[in-house]
């Protein structure tokens, strides 16, 4: 008689085998909700472009957005802004005759929110979009990605190296690294962030 | 293909004589299996040494320098200041330094045990069941049938109740 | 040396311990659906109810914030301290009657460990997060905080852990490949891969002798380690009555002495069920008698310790926390603890009780339950009664509570009854080594035709 | 910077304690117990500013209230020559901190304005800062709270509503000092001026027994406070190093 | 895999299905969800997502009338704070005034109009507009104005001032009634009718706490209920440590510790009613040393001459060596202060015991000067004093409406049902009452009566002006603005009293659509009288400037030209008090006093208050009986012992507090529990001790003796643990409060100067 310890290791294949498929369908599941399903890029209740606005007509971000450099949020514009320019402009669109209506039922847009911080995350636009960021070349591009090339608004971050990488989002390291980069002051201190 | 000659003994004594006899017969030496470690094979067989203590020793030196540079060296990376302690304070290091040292030398220390031992085995080896249980086995690897038969006769001479002819996959 | 193994031949042995794992009746099964129901009953419901609703479930408080979970957690924790711990110093000092328990009692000492590390699960407060306390690279640059003695418990627990099972395997691998050949279909492959293909060569013999000399002499320091930096968690802070250096050695001695008693538990468990008569002697109960008497004095001793420099300090803080303990709300408890685990195994003197099964039995658990308390009061008593009288607080642990401490019990034994279906309980071949060597007459040839 | 580099450097940085000094502002307040008047408007300030939760009568019986600023209250002598001292009790921001040593994930530190950080997304729950705490003032969340709608209109959208199993406590209402750095900042200002920046508790305390400033800066009201000669620490003897200096109370009788 | 069998196929297959629809949707778990981003349809202008926005406006949780800030962010209410331009409360406020947002944001608001369907009290109610309620009130008050009965419409309401008081006023007179009533539990008729009596003033004059250095306050809450607390804390911090070695002192004269006792330098107990006596005794001594020498000395010594120290000692168990040196103190330390009020002005004998406090004020020459008592000028807008309604005219009031002579009940954010003594048969005379008509916005005690409810805004969502009174020795006036847009279905009091009036045909006297306008018009007259420190041309501008200050002041002070008339030093004198009750059958007096969180009742909505320790005890959400260690040792109890508390009028039940501050033959209640209505975290907690009061008047006044109550104390045998923070209340000498003696405060003392770390 001999031992060995592959006649075990045999007796194990079938185990294995059915353990490493299911293993692997869940990473091909997984894979496969991330591509085709990212829910990165919600269909909005009207089809606004920012590559028309902020691309074509380069309106730039914050004449909508305009409390982006005095507030902790940017803000969504009011229907009004909306209805102020499109009074005139491209009124026999279908999608501008929608945001009409919302205009005469004074009802609000309810714009689905695509870039979202957790809670716990307390972001300021004003430090952000401030002269001194500008300054050294914050971009709303930085964090927002190449926003005037999109249809729909999708989820767009960073990668070390700089690369938009689409459908990701944001992550606390892409913003350390960037505060380290920038020597933000107190910039890696927790609290600056979260309170 | 190589081919042993296993022969089973109902005492150790036996055993190791048999063995002692066979490595003095000129054969290679031959391989003791037995259901408890035995006293003596070392007088028979000569002196063993095996480099486990090399591993031991060497893990936990790895494991000591790495638990001091992961505690060191971590809390540098993104500063958190503490109590008022220093950011890279010896003591509690010392800590982490001697948990990763013993936790080191005790996987080097297996690491070594496997190697050393050649375990596990991948090749069939010869193997009698009955050494686990309450018999003496002494394997020596034969060339030939003649080789065979005297191992035979030495093994039986010394008093196996069985030899057996065995071989083992290369 | 075991007087009563002598007519044992190694055969007798071995066949009696692979019968323990073979063949196995109604009785067990019930035990093991017994355990493990009330296992999932009463620690892994009220447990997913705790996790759902939060630690408030528990009735902890402020300043209250610790509370039996804790107490478990180094209950379990001491209870782990003396299978291996002992094995090794049994071994490097080469004691007989050593070899016929260590293997349960490691057993013992891995699968409270493993309980204890539950306890750390359900004692934080978002267990979801518990992999933050590990070092490793991520996106956040975050580490944990090495200078915590949390921490210092986190990575020792985790090499106590790894140690141990590691020891125990290693002591079982050729009783693996003892029990591999007698076996057949998926037992036998199961130990044919935990044996790792084991013969017994002398080789093997002299590396597995020398790999487990080394593991010992590494394990004994770890494990005094283990349990002084658990007791660092308290003493590390300055809380009245924990801030004490002489806790590394009180909590190292407190766990010995409880994990001893737990040993002399199990032993007559197994003993009595699984017909380790001829194994499991008087010799044994009478040594750990004598180690539980040494034990229990030296602990007494460290509580009039405590107590003295409690006394001695003059801190108001300090008396009122002493007071508290002796004379307060949970004052019963201290006394029900001093009653079980320093009056009571003086009975240990004499050799009489030492030798009797059943009494032994009661004074094990009397001395486990003794302990519990300990480790209870350590964290109430203390907590309760801190710098800021205004702030002081009772504690009285919730339904849940109590009901997980019971349920991390059946964990134990559903654990244990599951280890002694796959392991040898007792080492067959340090067992055999205690005998005398198979004697010239011939025996019937064992089953298992030659190759 | 290679990593090399920043070890290297960390090294030779850190090594000893006594960073502190690079700080900018070090936020201290001393409160004077002979004016406390023990009102506890503080108390609901805070709960106001930062979003503690109700715990309900259950709750609070089983000693679990939410108070970042608690007043404690200490009776002196028999009737009828009896006295009540009040103690307002929060957190310290101490600079030797043991609480913050214990925390096995760094959720609690000491930043770069001398306070003692609670970061409520990095907690475990391990609960072992409250108890190293000597002043008791951290408070643990046994489960998620509730705000009966609409109560919950009410909450501070700069403060972290906590979720169960995490710790909290007082942060000198950090959003406040963060939001007085970011007006300095706008206004061209390097350091904040002294009373710009005011939490909760100390800006509505109807006897102004609370003051609060950077100590960094001699001249702020705080440090002259602090220099005060009835200035005290609770529980000197432990060395935790408070931020937060007490005046004593001006016993007339005796 | 070559050789693999259909069986294994099909597990594989199974196997990697599982797998991925485990993996597909363990990534649709982890996604975050979905929210939205909801835009204004027009962006509004006063604020900004994202940013503060602060209004000043007014605090209405007490009479006091401070000035507050209130933060709003995207329109909604977030914190309020003290406004630091306003005099009366310095940016500061107690936690009552904090307490504000859970006024607005209540979860138990009454969110509609309501009407009564069932039985009154059975709760029945059924939604009703704004429309079918105001008609069915307004045609109900045609009629009776049509028939001249008039007279039988009551308007009952808290004490408002400022224009929507002036409005009551009108639309009440439109009606042809006389009946408007102002009730509060807690108005201090006594002391306005000392003050009558004595310096001949209406209003209350200027307690300057601030500049004294000696107060003795005779049973006046100051710090926690009395008046004005946040001024009072502002005036007591800035006295103790406010001033280069000058240390002002506090003495509190009252039988049981209140806050302002344990704030105190001194805490002197003296038997309930007695503290008259006391203050006469003190001036008795003040006159035999020669401290007073005007011109009337001869008339004083002449009154006083039965309040001798050793006599009056005996009185009120204050020994006279006690007297004596509060006596010399209070004259030799200049400027000096005597305050009277609270349970000392709810005895029978209350005014006189006030006038004697007054008496102190005058012989050691505190009137009108710093750190005196300043008397306060006219204020700059309407007041209505004669309309405080004391428990006499309520008791009047209910004799009425049982005889069916109140037809209509207007009842306007006052609770009498809860603040009365079941005595005074209130509730029982509501049932007389052909109609009710509830303005609260919470479903209180006499709401839930009511067969119409009409419910008002809070006072953060509506128009408003207050004139403080007292004022702080100058005219200040302040306006309150919405600073939320209105949460419900409810509308402004003013708003609903003039939908009423136009519903009635009275334009011509009320002539405003909104209260906005009321008020606007009202501030009108204030600009064009002009003073104060706005000053501008237009009328818009200063409007502006007031809203945008929250206040308005006129740095004016009245000379202070005090004569004292004989007659009235002949009238001092002080008889000892009554109570009701005989002393054998009903051992105890109970001191009700109102509670430093809840106030009257009024907080017992808001979780906040209901959840912040009582200062005192650390009690929170019950109810609890002080009773001194040495009587609870008497009487076999200990903490948590229920207790039955029986007074002629009734029997309440509630667990014992040993308290050590509190004399012997003395229990001390909070009020502000006990509600049987108004919502969730009010109902069923404890009990109201207005309940068992006797309804023992002071004569002058009629006002309430509340304190003036035997009772006795019948242990339960059972007991409720009271729920409170406190472990130990007693330091054991760790040293966790420190004091330092009086004359060394700013000498150099033993402890350690704390410096800044060097930089």
């Amino acid at each position: 008689m001999n031992v060995s310890i592959v006649p075990g290791l045999r007796a194990l294949r079938p185990a294995a085998l059915v353990g490493g498929t299911l293993f692997l369908g869940l990473l091909v599941g997984y894979w496969a909700n991330a591509t085709w399903y990212p829910g990165t890029s919600p269909e909005q209740p009207i089809e606004f472009s920012h590559r028309i606005h902020a691309g074509e007509n380069e309106i730039p971000c914050m004449y909508c957005h305009t409390q982006a450099r005095r507030s902790i949020s940017a803000g969504v514009p009011s229907v009004s802004k909306c209805v102020g320019c499109h009074k005139e402009i491209a009124t026999e669109r279908p999608q501008i005759r929608k945001l009409m209506s919302y205009w005469q039922n004074e009802e609000p847009i309810p714009w689905i929110k695509v870039h979202d911080l957790p809670d716990f995350v307390h972001f300021t636009h004003k430090r952000h979009v401030s002269a001194y960021a500008r300054a050294a070349g914050i971009e709303c591009q930085t964090c927002h990605g190449p926003v005037e090339t999109m249809d729909r608004i999708r989820v767009t971050s960073r990668a070390i190296d700089g690369s938009f990488q689409l459908d990701t989002p944001w992550e606390m390291g892409l913003c350390l690294n960037c505060h380290r980069q920038h020597q933000v002051e107190h910039g890696t201190d927790c609290w600056t962030c979260h309170k | 293909m190589s081919n042993f000659a296993v022969g089973l003994f109902r005492e150790p004594q036996s055993a190791l004589a048999a063995a002692g006899t066979l490595k003095g017969a000129g054969f290679a030496t031959p391989e003791l299996m037995s259901p408890v470690p035995l006293e003596g094979v070392e007088e028979v067989l000569g002196e063993k040494k095996s480099v486990i203590k090399r591993f031991t020793l060497f893990g936990a030196l790895i494991g000591g320098i790495s638990g001091f540079v992961l505690a060191a060296g971590t809390s540098v990376l993104f500063v958190h200041p503490t109590g008022g302690r220093p950011i890279i304070t010896i003591p509690p290091y010392l800590i982490i330094t001697y948990e990763l040292l013993i936790l080191f030398g005790i996987l080097f220390t297996v690491l070594g045990f496997f190697i050393s031992a050649r375990l596990p085995a991948i090749r069939d080896r010869v193997y009698v069941p009955e050494a686990a249980v309450d018999q003496f086995a002494v394997s020596v690897a034969c060339d030939n049938h003649e080789h065979f038969k005297r191992a035979e006769s030495i093994l039986r001479e010394a008093g196996a109740e069985q030899v057996r002819d065995m071989a083992e996959d290369d | 040396m075991p007087t009563e193994t002598n007519d044992l031949q190694y055969a007798d042995v071995h066949r009696d311990v692979i019968r323990s794992i073979v063949e196995t009746g109604p009785q067990y099964y019930i035990a093991l659906g017994t355990a493990f129901g009330v296992t999932l009953l009463c620690f892994f419901f009220p447990w997913s109810y705790q996790l759902y609703y939060g630690i408030g479930a528990a009735g902890m408080n402020h300043p209250g914030v610790w509370g039996t979970y804790l107490a478990s957690f180094i209950f379990w924790i001491g209870l782990s301290h003396s299978g291996t711990l002992l094995s090794c110093v049994l071994h490097l000092t080469h004691s007989t009657w050593r070899k016929a328990m260590y293997r349960s009692a490691e057993a013992m000492t891995l699968f409270s460990l493993m309980v204890a590390a539950t306890f750390v699960m359900v004692h934080v407060g978002r267990p979801w997060f518990i992999h933050w306390a590990l070092p490793y690279p991520n996106q956040m640059e975050m580490w944990p905080n090495f200078r915590s003695p949390l921490l210092f418990d986190v990575m020792a627990i985790g090499t106590y852990i790894t140690g141990s099972s590691i020891f125990i395997y290693m002591g079982s691998i050729p009783d693996f490949a003892a029990v591999r050949d007698r076996t057949t279909g998926w037992r036998n492959n199961m130990y044919a891969l935990l044996s790792m293909g084991w013969r017994g060569t002398d080789r093997e013999w002299h590396r597995l002798h020398w790999a487990y000399t080394f593991l010992a002499v590494l394990i004994i320091p770890l494990a005094v380690s283990v349990h002084s930096i658990v007791s660092w968690d308290f003493a590390m802070s300055i809380v009245p009555a924990l801030h004490q250096t002489i806790f590394a050695p009180y909590f190292v001695v407190g766990a010995i002495y409880s994990g001893t008693a737990g040993i002399v538990t199990v032993m007559f468990v197994l003993r009595k069920y699984m017909d380790f008569g001829q194994y499991i002697t008087k010799v044994h109960f009478d040594n750990l008698g004598k180690l539980l008497l040494v034990l229990s004095l030296i602990w007494t001793y460290i509580n009039g310790i405590e107590l003295f420099t409690g006394w001695f300090s003059g801190a108001s803080s300090e008396h009122e926390a002493l007071r508290y303990k002796l004379f307060g709300y949970y004052a019963p408890l201290y006394w029900e603890m001093i009653a079980f685990c320093a009056v009571a195994p003086l009975l240990c003197i004499s050799s009489r009780f030492r030798t009797s099964f059943v009494p032994m039995l009661i004074l094990s658990i009397a001395i486990n339950i003794g302990m519990y308390t300990e480790r209870f009061l350590i964290v109430g008593t203390s907590l309760s009664r801190q710098y800021l009288p205004d702030a002081w607080g009772v504690y009285v642990p919730s339904l849940v509570e109590i009901s997980i401490i019971v349920g991390s019990l059946a964990l134990f034994v559903t654990l244990f009854l599951v280890f002694v279906k796959i392991v040898p309980s007792v080492s067959m071949y340090e067992v055999k080594e205690t005998m005398d060597a198979p004697k010239p007459e011939p025996v019937a040839s064992p089953e298992g035709s030659p190759a | 910077m290679s990593l090399l580099d920043r070890f290297t450097d960390g090294w030779r940085k850190y090594r000893k304690p006594g960073y502190y000094e690079e700080f900018d502002y070090h936020w201290a307040m001393t409160i004077d117990l002979d004016k406390c008047t023990g009102c506890e408007a503080c108390v609901t300030a805070c709960q106001a500013e930062n979003n503690l939760p109700i715990v309900g009568e259950k709750a609070f019986a089983e000693g679990r209230e939410m108070k970042w600023i608690r007043i404690e209250r200490y009776w002196e002598g028999e009737y009828p020559d009896v006295k009540l001292r009040f103690i307002p009790m929060l957190c310290q921001q101490c600079d030797s901190a043991p609480c913050e040593t214990v925390c096995p994930v760094s959720a609690t530190y000491h930043n770069q304005d001398g306070l003692n950080t609670q970061i409520y997304n990095r907690c475990i729950g391990t609960r072992s800062c409250a108890v190293y705490c000597p002043y008791e003032v951290r408070y643990f969340n046994w489960n998620d709270h509730q705000w009966d709608a609409p109560l919950e209109q009410q909450l501070n959208p700069d403060v972290t509503v906590r979720e169960k199993g995490v710790m909290e406590k007082c942060t000198f209402c950090i959003q406040r000092i963060r939001q007085a750095k970011d007006h300095a900042k706008d206004d061209g200002r390097r350091r904040v001026r002294d009373g710009e920046v005011q939490p909760a508790c100390v800006q509505t305390c109807p006897a102004n027994a609370l003051v609060f400033g950077d100590r960094k800066d001699p001249n702020s009201q705080v440090s002259r406070s602090m220099n005060d000669p009835r200035a005290y620490r609770v529980l000197e003897e432990l060395n935790t190093d408070p931020s937060v200096v007490y005046l004593k109370k001006v016993d007339a009788k005796g | 895999m070559p050789n693999i069998e259909r069986r294994d196929f099909l597990k594989l297959v199974g196997a990697g299905s599982v797998g991925v629809g485990a993996g597909f949707y363990l990534r649709e778990s982890i996604k975050h969800p979905m929210e939205h981003l909801i835009p204004h349809v027009v962006a509004p202008e006063d604020f900004s997502t994202g940013i503060d926005t602060w209004y000043n406006t007014v605090c209405s949780m007490c009479a006091a009338g401070c000035g507050i800030s209130v933060r709003t962010r995207e329109g909604r209410v977030k914190k309020i704070e003290g406004n630091p331009s306003h005099p009366v409360s310095q940016g500061r406020l107690c936690a009552l005034g904090q307490a504000g947002p859970q006024v607005l944001y209540n979860p138990d608001r009454l969110t509609g109009p309501l009407m009564q369907t069932g039985e009154r009290g059975s709760g029945a109610f059924a939604q009703i507009t704004w429309d079918e309620g105001l008609s069915k009130v307004a045609d109900r008050l045609d009629l009776l104005r049509a028939a001249e009965r008039g007279n039988r419409v009551c308007l009952l309401s808290q004490g408002v001032r400022g224009h929507l008081a002036q409005l009551f006023e009108r639309f009440v007179d439109q009606l042809g009634s006389e009946r408007l009533l102002h009730y509060d539990f807690d108005h201090p008729h006594t002391l306005y009718a000392a003050n009558q009596r004595f310096f001949g003033e209406q209003r209350l004059p200027y307690y300057d706490l601030k500049n004294t250095r000696y107060l003795l306050s005779f049973g006046a809450d100051y710090l926690g209920s009395w008046i004005s607390p946040v001024h009072h804390s502002l005036g007591f911090g800035h006295s103790r440590q406010g001033r280069p070695d000058v240390r002002g002192r506090f003495v509190q004269i009252e039988p049981r510790m209140s806050l302002s006792g344990a704030a105190a330098d001194e805490w002197i107990a003296a038997r309930p009613g007695t503290e008259g006596l006391l203050a006469l005794a003190v001036a008795h001594h003040i006159l035999s040393k020669g401290y007073y020498q005007g011109a009337d000395r001869a008339d004083w010594i002449a009154v006083l001459a039965g309040y001798t120290t050793t006599e009056v000692a005996a009185q009120t168990g204050v020994p006279a060596e006690t007297i004596v040196r509060l006596a010399d103190a209070f004259a030799q330390t200049q400027p000096s202060l005597a305050i009277g009020g609270g349970s000392a002005g709810n005895h029978s004998n209350g005014v006189d015991t006030l006038v004697a406090v007054n008496a102190l004020n005058y012989l050691v020459g505190n009137l009108g000067k710093a750190g005196g008592l300043v008397f306060n000028p006219e204020p700059a807008g309407p007041t209505t004093h004669p309309h405080q309604a004391s428990y006499r005219t309520m008791l009047e009031f209910v004799e009425d409406a049982r005889r069916g002579n109140i037809e209509v009940l207007i009842v306007n954010g006052t609770n009498p049902v809860f603040t009365l003594p079941s005595a005074a048969g209130f509730a029982e005379a509501l049932a007389e009452i052909p109609l009710i008509v509830s303005l609260s916005s919470f479903l209180d005690e006499t709401t839930a009566l009511a067969d119409v409810i009409l419910p008002s805004h809070t006072y953060l969502e509506s128009w408003g002006d207050d004139f403080p009174e007292p004022g702080v020795g100058f005219p200040v006036g302040a306006v309150s603005q919405p600073v939320a847009s209105p949460l419900y279905d409810t509308r402004a009091t003013g708003d609903i009293i003039l939908g009423l009036a136009q519903r009635l045909d009275m334009n011509d006297v009320l002539p405003w659509s909104s209260m906005e306008d009321c008020i606007k018009d009202g501030w009108r007259q204030i600009h064009e009288r002009g003073g104060g420190d706005v000053r501008t041309e237009s009328f818009e501008s200063f409007w502006r400037a007031v809203l945008t200050a929250g206040v308005w002041g006129e740095e004016t002070h009245r000379e202070s030209t005090f004569t004292l008339d004989k007659s009235v030093i002949a009238g001092i004198g002080v008889q000892a008090p009554e109570f009701s009750g005989a002393s054998d059958d009903y051992p105890f007096i109970l001191h009700p006093y109102l509670s430093t969180t809840l106030h009257d009742g009024r907080a017992a909505n808001l979780p906040w208050l209901q959840e912040l320790p009582d200062p005192m005890t650390s009690v929170v959400y019950g109810s609890w009986v002080e009773m001194n260690p040495v009587t609870a040792k008497g009487l076999g109890l200990t903490e948590g012992d229920l207790v039955d508390i029986e007074s002629p009028h009734g029997r309440i039940r509630a667990p014992v507090y040993v308290y050590p501050a509190i004399m012997p033959d003395v229990i001390a209640m909070p009020i502000g529990q006990g509600h049987a209505e108004y919502g969730r975290y009010a109902r069923n907690r404890g009990v109201n001790p207005i309940e068992i009061l006797s309804p023992q008047m002071e004569p002058q006044t009629g006002s309430l003796a509340s304190s003036a109550t035997r009772v006795k104390i019948t242990a339960t045998g059972r007991r409720a643990e009271l729920v409170k923070t406190g472990g130990n209340s007693r330091d054991l000498g760790r040293n966790i409060v420190q004091t330092t003696g009086a004359g060394q405060h700013s000498a150099n003392l033993n402890s350690i100067p704390i410096t800044v770390i060097p930089s």
